[in-house]
């Protein structure tokens, strides 16, 4: 009908058998090859095309194509590599390691450089030449 | 006893027995630890515990707590003095009774529904316990002739042979005193269960940390009593205490949390009959 | 006689999720239990206003971190159904894959906190270790432990490897004989089956009436499995649902320890028949009209409403999750029984509240 | 990537029975006898004055759907009676629709979830200041 | 000298009493018991004085049998009358057989013709003096005010007191006579005496469930009479003579008349409330609580236990002797028992009662100079602690219109010094260093031998905790931000309360002077048949030859500790406050209530467990009761 | 006396006793909270101990989204917790609201009630990440006293 304390076996083949602890802090685990850690703009490559930013579920990502920057929320953005799948250029990544601790609220703001539009540019060849 | 001697009784009594309690209880989670595939804190996390606690804010939900907690401590600390002053057992014994019975008061204080939940399951612990006890400390005067201790330390052959079955009897007490399973029915070491941590609930900070001295206390003077089970040696002393204290972690690990029903039931009915037919024994035998 | 009136939860520690519940106790034996809610409720059906139907994916997914997986499954699937894109039949096998691992993790993490709940640490320690080793497998394989973000409309986004898919074939061997060696403890021992056996009771017509859903019904008795309808690839694969007839947290604790096993054997079944080809297809358009879609969770059935307006915004998006059926259940076990069942009770529905409230 | 098969969309539409306020309960009472067990109730936002009320059923996996149209301001007559186990999403429809239900064994009185804070009902496309269920 | 203070303690309150029924004016009233009061403690205490045992054959010179004789016919002719008046079948045929019986009595007695000496000053006798004297006055005083509310409260116009004053002191009168005299024939007196008073005082309110429970009380207790009438008939038919002193002196070598002594012993259950008889004492508790104090806990249900110690002696190291243990201990544990399931504050003290007289009688019943001692020290202490608990329990009920101990939660708030007063009350019956845990320390210790016996007492001196512990600890369950408001009382109120607490404290704190000055010479002079070596005492310390305990080491220690409480109990007032935990639902304006299911706000309530399942009237009574009647008739049967 | 308060010192950055509240999280954070418990990661090694009572907490471990009904409870259960104390949210949804921050009934992370030490992004943050966080507010104690 029952056993009593079927568990001993278990719990003494623990007690002599390697423990399962992973000493974290101490020693830290290879991550796996695809671990979604921390997003990263590879900024040089960026086109500021916004896609990453319409396709994010978390609308943490701005883009602000004008200036050149590219912001996102660490805070809000939920690691989901959508946004690295949707980029054309592939200039977004995902660190294998997660984003670190931190003690106080803050952006990630990249700063490359803007693609020039073909208004603008053709503005300042104005200007140049006027 | 001489006066040296009692001033030696007294400094093992007040410093050195809660002192090696720590470093058993800590000594008990490592092992846990590693019966669950764990590493377990570190030796001294006891005492690290405990000054933590000392260190806190205190705050309290009714000034009672502060009071009770304190005479929790003074009759712990008295039974372990007494007991090592060689004072009469059953003496002993309900002056530790003082101790839990103000633990109870002091959560019963607070208008809080799971420190009293917590008291009144610690009372029908207390109520499980204390007949087997007094059974045990019975069963040591049918064999030495008296409630003292020294006469203990006159026996030649160890009690264990006399007591055995009451030996198994006091292990149910300790497992209630203990809190380890099947019986942390009133406050476990960690809260995982319905009442929270039932009569500690509303001790906090400091308070809990006398608390938690004071439990210490009862623990040595539970282990007193079972080191006089082997009152003729030393080796087989620490050893008898060992293997106990090593079995009681097994049980706490191989065994669910019963309810105060189970609890209440087992403990009486295996307690006492178990005491029955060695006292009986003893009589006749 | 005065009463005595705990609140149990929001904060409890035996409840890993907050939910209260007003009991009213008689020397520890319940005699009224009231539940409120609403601690965790959100309103994310209501984001389906404000994120695309590509963005809700990632939401429903968060609908709940456990059984994640299984959530953003039904919304494609259902989805799919509506604007009638064929799924790959690789892509079909993989979301097996993954959601019977999910069902796999979540059941051991569900037995671990059930065996806390009766204050049995040991085993809840054994059991979650085990389960570290599913969770590595999601996390090789999806990047990520719990949510694991691998669906897409039109199929899913990862690819398993031949290497992979030995890996994962040895880990689940290891799995299934770390939990057989605790079977004995799970099933048999004497204080487990003190604190389980008879606690929780619903009988068949209770369970049936009260729209009971999962495990819940199955330990009544009675042989209800979404996974019957066979969405994904379960219709290539065997499989009988697991019942037990008891009615009590015991039977229910007993299907979800046989479920266990249960869905490591489909997903071997799934790895060793796993089809070539594409795993996803290109979705196009925006959804239109209205459609359902079910499947089954670890808790139970699962079901989803949706209704499309044409845009890429859906017009409503409506969840029922197998917990909500279960409150229902829940509140006719809780009288009658002792405060220390309570946990007890309460964890053999395995609720989730999250899901619940949304 | 393969392009989806988008062989000529049809719109879907989901196969319901219509019933009005004074026949629902009677229609249920038939589904609970002919062997039914209740899955869920939705509420679908129409427009300003009407939502859709739908109840799904389940027979051995087969699903039945009952849809009635329900007037915002008068309540609907509750089910819960019938079937304890509907009691929880009609509060839950409370809360966020607004509508009331008739006779609720278990009523939240439309705090299920919400607090006072919460003004109008969140899941109306139209939203209305939340009124007190009497 | 002796003569003056027993007629001062005897014949005073008789004559006292007289004169409270006649005058109607409150004032002198007042004074009437005041001065009897005064009397009788002065006189109990200058008792002490007289340290040699004292005899005497007169009263001032009067021999007052033949007005005893009279008033014996005419004691029995009113629960006669009683019976009749109240068709109570079994009263008319137990008080018409005591009056045939005692007519033969009277008839064949040789007890007048020897010309004995009536009264006897020992130890046993100095002690129950006090304890009735002493006790009785201060809850006597403490009657007054509460009198003058209760009538109060029940709207009364036409005041009841002079009844109910003067049957108190008549009673105080009786039961001195009762544990003075020498005399079974008196005994038996005395002894229906107490049955009248405690009938009267029971039916004081007239309210049918009054009427009704003192009928009861009646009949069970005149079933002691009738069983104390034969006893006696048939010790003075076989030994010719009724005088105490000669009977114990022949018993060891006349073993035969072990029966006749225990139906004296029958009687004395019947007094004591054991165990089946328990019901009377129950019902009791409808009287007034000054009632309950006097006569159904503190003095009156004591004459049973005293005939049990009284004639230890006679039956010591016999077989009836270990029966006597059993019944006793059962009764001990059994009540405690049914206490537990008790929410009433007066019923709890009832069982409690019944608990401890069970204890006391099983210390008779172990026989041994340690056991004896033992229970006459519980006697002595039990009286000042249950005494005091009562006039709490009745000051708090004139308070707060309750007597369930689940409305006294969070007393303290409102009463607090009345609270402390009943925590320590509680905590004296339970707790080291006091006397009744030395009284139950010695019990245990002396019956170590008898393993089943040891059981029981175990059990029971565990769940005796359970009850008190619980109750003391709800008094003091009020919020930390909760108001405290300070009490005031009348000073026959309030004084008599600190008094009994004082005494409580000082005696414990005196016991092994007590026992020293009179508990050893008495136990050392008894001719008990269990040779055992006597308790000592040296530096405040008790020694048995088993064990010791150090009361005034451990009075020390306790103070020590007391003190280092209180002072972190002042320390704490100034700590910052919380609520409850509450599971972090506590609302926002109030910290000790809860934001629960459909928006309420609810105050978490908490009662405790009366297990009414495992240990309620309805669920053990039969057993325990069944139990109890066999114990006795194999305690009768031993008596064979 | 020196020692002493050494020896206070260490033991309050040695014995951190953790609350965790689910404050309206979608179970993801909260299993990986406990799964730091469970024997991989073992977090009883550093003296952590999940006491669920506030008044014994020393470290409070939130996650989920803030309502408007759970916001009463935080803020009661952070009341209760005597001090030195430190708050840590964890995950997108502790920080910020993370995806739903924009549902009806959303009022933001746990920082509109509250008082946070650390922040622990990620959805789920992975277990070691909740280590660090832990391990991050220790130094915050090291450093008040
Ligand atoms: S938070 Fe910003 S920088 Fe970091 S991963 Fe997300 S998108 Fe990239
Ligand atoms: S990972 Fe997901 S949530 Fe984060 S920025 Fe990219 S799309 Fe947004
Ligand atoms: S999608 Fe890629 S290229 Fe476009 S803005 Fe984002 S990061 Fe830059
Ligand atoms: S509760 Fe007692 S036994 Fe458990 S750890 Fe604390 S001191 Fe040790
Ligand atoms: S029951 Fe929970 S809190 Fe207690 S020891 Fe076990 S895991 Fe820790
Ligand atoms: S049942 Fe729902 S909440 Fe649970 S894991 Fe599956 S999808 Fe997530
Ligand atoms: S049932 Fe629980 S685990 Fe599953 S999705 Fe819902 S909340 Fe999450
Ligand atoms: S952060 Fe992510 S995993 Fe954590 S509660 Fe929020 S949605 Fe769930």
């Amino acid at each position: 009908m029952f056993k009593i304390t079927p568990m001993t076996k278990n719990i003494l083949k623990n007690l002599i058998t390697k423990k399962s602890t992973r000493p974290y802090p101490f020693v830290i685990r290879e991550p796996f090859e695809e671990s979604r850690g921390e997003l990263y703009n590879d900024i040089d490559n960026c086109i500021f095309c916004s896609t990453c930013a319409r396709k994010c579920p978390s609308q943490c990502i701005t883009v602000d194509k004008e200036k050149g920057i590219w912001t996102c929320d660490p805070f809000v953005c939920v690691f989901c590599g959508t946004c690295m799948e949707a980029c054309p250029t592939h200039c977004l990544h995902h660190k294998r390691t997660w984003r670190p601790v931190s003690g106080q609220r803050e952006m990630i703001e990249m700063q490359g450089t803007p693609p020039k539009s073909k208004k603008k540019a053709a503005a300042k060849k104005e200007e140049a030449s006027g | 006893m001489t006066s040296a001697q009692v001033f030696l009784a007294l400094i093992a009594a007040l410093f050195l027995a809660p002192l090696a309690v720590g470093v058993l209880t800590g000594v008990d989670r490592r092992i846990t630890a590693r019966m669950q595939s764990r590493l377990g804190p570190p030796i001294l996390q006891p005492f690290y515990d405990i000054g933590k606690l000392l260190g806190k804010e205190p705050m309290l939900a009714n000034h009672w707590l502060a009071f009770c907690s304190f005479l929790y401590l003074a009759g712990a600390v008295t039974s372990v003095v007494l007991f090592f002053l060689q004072a009469d057992l059953l003496l002993i014994f309900f002056v530790q009774a003082v101790g839990s019975v103000f633990l109870v008061i002091g959560a019963l204080t607070v208008p809080s529904p799971y420190s009293q939940i917590g008291a009144h399951r610690e009372l029908l612990q207390i109520i499980a316990y204390e007949p087997l006890l007094i059974l045990v400390i019975v069963g040591i005067f049918l064999a030495t002739g008296s409630f003292k201790i020294e006469a203990v330390y006159a026996m030649e052959q160890p009690l264990l042979f006399k007591l055995p079955l009451l030996f198994l009897v006091l292990g149910i007490a300790l497992t209630i005193k203990l809190r380890k399973s099947p019986f942390d029915i009133s406050a476990s070491h960690h809260a995982h269960q319905e009442i929270v941590r039932g009569v500690y609930t509303e001790y906090s900070g400091p308070y809990l940390a006398i608390v938690e001295i004071a439990h210490w206390f009862e623990i040595v003077l539970i282990l007193c009593l079972l080191s006089l089970f082997w009152s003729t040696g030393v080796v087989g002393l620490v050893l008898l205490l060992g293997i106990t204290y090593f079995v009681e972690i097994l049980v706490d690990n191989t065994t669910s949390r019963m309810t105060w029903r189970w609890m209440l039931g087992t403990a009486w009915i295996t307690g006492i009959t178990f005491s029955l037919i060695n006292l009986l024994w003893l009589y006749y035998g | 006689m005065a009463k005595t009136i705990i609140p149990f939860g929001p904060q409890h520690p035996v409840l890993p999720e907050p939910i209260h519940l007003s009991l009213t106790v008689e020397d520890e034996i319940v005699t009224q239990a009231v539940p409120a809610l609403g601690y965790v409720h959100r309103g994310l059906e209501k984001l389906c206003d404000i994120r695309d139907y590509h963005h809700m994916i990632q939401v429903v997914e968060r609908v709940c971190g456990i059984c994640s997986k299984i959530h953003a499954m039904c919304y494609c699937h259902g989805l799919e159904e509506m604007m009638q894109v064929e799924v790959p039949p690789r892509a079909k096998y993989l979301r097996t894959i993954w959601s019977e691992l999910h069902r796999v993790h979540s059941h051991l993490l569900w037995l671990g906190l059930f065996a806390d709940g009766f204050g049995f640490e040991a085993l809840f320690y054994q059991l979650w270790k085990i389960r570290e080793r599913v969770m590595d497998i999601n996390e090789a394989t999806t990047g990520n432990r719990v949510i694991v973000s691998v669906n897409v409309m039109g199929g899913v986004r990862k690819d398993l490897s031949l290497e992979q898919i030995r890996w994962i074939l040895s880990e689940l061997e290891l799995v299934e004989s770390e939990l057989k060696a605790l079977e004995s403890t799970i099933l048999d021992d004497y204080t487990v089956k003190e604190r389980t056996v008879g606690k929780g009771m619903l009988t068949k017509e209770q369970a049936y009436d009260l729209g009971a859903a999962g495990p819940t019904l199955r330990g009544s008795g009675i042989a209800q499995d979404c996974r019957q309808l066979n969405y994904a690839a379960f219709s290539d694969l065997e499989f009988e649902p697991v019942v037990e007839y008891d009615g009590d947290s015991y039977a229910r604790s007993k299907v979800r320890y046989r479920e266990t096993l249960q869905s490591i054997d489909l997903v071997r079944q799934a790895l060793h028949k796993l089809p070539d080809g594409e795993i996803n297809v290109k979705v196009k358009g925006n959804p239109e009209g209205e459609g359902v879609a079910r499947v089954e969770q670890p808790r139970g059935e699962l079901f989803y409403y949706f209704k499309g307006n044409g845009t890429k915004h859906l017009e409503r998006l409506r969840i029922r999750t197998p917990t909500f059926a279960n409150i229902p259940p829940l509140a006719a076990m809780l009288p009658g029984i002792e405060l220390a069942d309570v946990p007890v009770v309460v964890l053999s529905i395995d609720p989730c509240i999250s899901c619940t409230e949304r | 990537m393969a392009e989806a098969k988008t062989t000529e969309k049809k719109i879907p539409v989901l196969a319901t029975q219509a019933v009005e306020n004074d026949n629902l309960k009677a229609e249920i009472r038939r589904l609970k006898s002919e062997g039914y067990r209740l899955v869920t109730l939705t509420c679908v936002d129409l427009d300003e004055e009407h939502v859709d009320l739908l109840y799904s059923f389940d027979k051995d996996l087969e699903m039945v759907h009952l849809r009635m149209q329900q007037p915002k301001s008068t309540p609907a007559p509750s089910i819960s009676d019938i079937l304890f186990g509907a009691f929880l999403v009609e509060n839950e429809i409370q809360d966020q629709f607004g509508i009331c239900f008739d006779g609720l064994v278990l009523n939240f009185e439309n705090y299920l979830y919400l607090e006072e804070e919460v003004a109008r009902t969140p899941f109306c496309k139209y939203s209305v200041i939340r009124k007190d269920a009497q | 000298m002796p003569d003056t203070l027993l007629f001062i303690l005897v014949v005073v309150p008789f004559i006292a009493a007289l004169g409270l029924y006649a005058l109607r004016i409150e004032s002198l009233r007042m004074v009437l018991v005041l001065a009897t009061a005064v009397l009788l403690t002065g006189s109990s205490l200058a008792l002490f004085s007289h340290e040699t045992v004292a005899f005497s054959t007169t009263l001032l010179g009067v021999n007052p049998q033949p007005l005893i004789v009279l008033l014996d016919f005419v004691v029995l002719f009113i629960i006669l009358a009683v019976g009749l008046s109240a068709k109570h079948r079994l009263i008319i045929y137990l008080a018409g057989a005591q009056i045939v019986l005692l007519a033969i009595f009277k008839l064949v007695s040789p007890a007048e013709a020897t010309g004995q000496a009536m009264f006897l000053v020992d130890p046993l006798a100095k002690l129950m003096v006090f304890v009735v004297s002493v006790v009785g006055s201060v809850i006597i005083l403490h009657a007054l005010p509460y009198m003058k509310n209760h009538e109060e409260h029940l709207h009364l116009t036409t005041s009841r007191q002079p009844q109910f004053f003067a049957v108190m002191v008549l009673f105080l009168g009786a039961m001195n006579g009762l544990v003075l005299t020498n005399d079974l024939g008196n005994f038996y007196f005395f002894f229906e005496v107490t049955t009248l008073c405690s009938f009267l005082l029971i039916r004081h309110d007239l309210t049918d469930e009054a009427k009704a429970n003192s009928l009861r009380a009646l009949w069970i207790n005149s079933l002691g009479g009738l069983a104390l009438l034969i006893g006696l008939l048939w010790i003075s038919l076989d030994l010719g003579t009724v005088n105490i002193q000669q009977i114990l002196a022949q018993t060891p070598e006349a073993a035969f008349l072990l029966l006749p002594i225990g139906l004296l012993c029958f009687a004395g259950l019947t007094k004591a409330a054991q165990l089946p008889f328990q019901s009377w004492l129950l019902g009791a508790m409808v009287a007034p609580t000054p009632t309950s104090a006097l006569l159904h806990s503190a003095t009156m249900v004591k004459a049973g236990v005293y005939l049990f110690l009284r004639f230890s002696p006679a039956y010591s190291g016999t077989f009836f002797s270990t029966t006597v243990a059993f019944v006793g201990g059962f009764t001990f544990l059994a009540a405690a028992a049914l206490a537990i399931s008790q929410s009433n504050g007066k019923k709890i003290l009832a069982y409690s009662t019944v608990s401890n007289l069970g204890l006391i009688i099983a210390c008779a019943g172990i026989g041994t100079p340690a056991a004896i001692a033992a229970g006459m020290f519980l006697i002595m202490f039990h009286a000042v602690s249950k005494a005091l608990i009562f006039l709490c329990v009745g000051t708090i009920e004139q308070r707060i219109a309750s007597r369930d101990i689940e409305d006294m939660r969070g007393l303290y708030a409102i009463m607090p010094v009345t609270a402390i007063i009943t925590v320590l009350g509680a905590l004296t019956m339970i707790l080291p260093p006091f006397g009744m845990l030395l009284g139950k320390w010695m019990a245990i210790e002396a019956s170590a031998h008898n393993i089943l016996l040891v059981i029981i007492l175990a059990l029971g001196s565990a769940i005796t905790v359970l009850y008190w512990a619980r109750w003391a600890g709800l008094l003091m369950s009020y919020p930390f931000k909760g108001r405290i408001y300070p009490e005031s009382q009348p000073a026959l109120t309030r004084l008599p309360l600190l008094g009994l607490i004082g005494g409580a404290l000082l005696l414990s704190f005196y016991a092994p002077a007590i026992y020293n000055s009179l508990i050893y010479p008495a136990i050392s002079a008894l001719p008990l048949a269990m040779v055992d070596t006597v308790p000592a005492t040296s530096w405040g310390i008790l020694v048995l030859d088993r064990g010791s305990f150090p009361v005034i080491p451990l009075f020390l220690v306790a103070a020590l500790g007391l003190f280092a409480a209180i002072y972190f109990y002042k320390l704490a007032g100034k700590v910052k406050p919380t609520g409850p935990y509450l599971s972090g639902a506590q609302t926002p304006d109030d910290a000790s209530a809860y934001a629960g299911p459909l928006r309420q706000s609810i105050i978490p309530s908490s009662s405790n467990y009366y297990l009414e399942k495992i240990f309620g009237e309805v669920a053990i009574n039969r057993w325990v009761n069944t139990a109890a009647i066999v114990l006795i008739l194999l305690m009768l049967g031993g008596g064979l | 006396m020196n020692m002493l308060s050494k020896f206070l010192q260490t033991s309050r950055i040695k014995s951190p006793w953790v609350l965790h509240f689910d404050c309206g999280s979608c179970n993801g954070c909260d299993i990986e909270t406990l799964a730091v418990l469970t024997p991989v990661y073992d977090v009883e090694r550093f003296g952590i101990i999940n006491v669920g009572n506030p008044k014994h907490a020393d470290v409070f471990l939130v996650t989920g989204t803030v309502n408007h009904r759970n916001k009463k409870v935080l803020k009661n259960l952070y009341d209760q917790m005597p001090q030195p104390r430190a708050v840590i949210a964890i995950g997108a949804c502790g920080l910020s609201g993370g995806v739903f921050r924009d549902a009806p009934n959303v009022v933001g992370g746990v920082d509109k009630v509250i008082p946070v030490d650390v922040y622990v992004p990620g959805c789920p943050p992975k277990p070691e990440a909740i280590i660090d966080g832990v391990v991050k507010a220790l130094e915050l104690f090291a450093a008040k006293s």
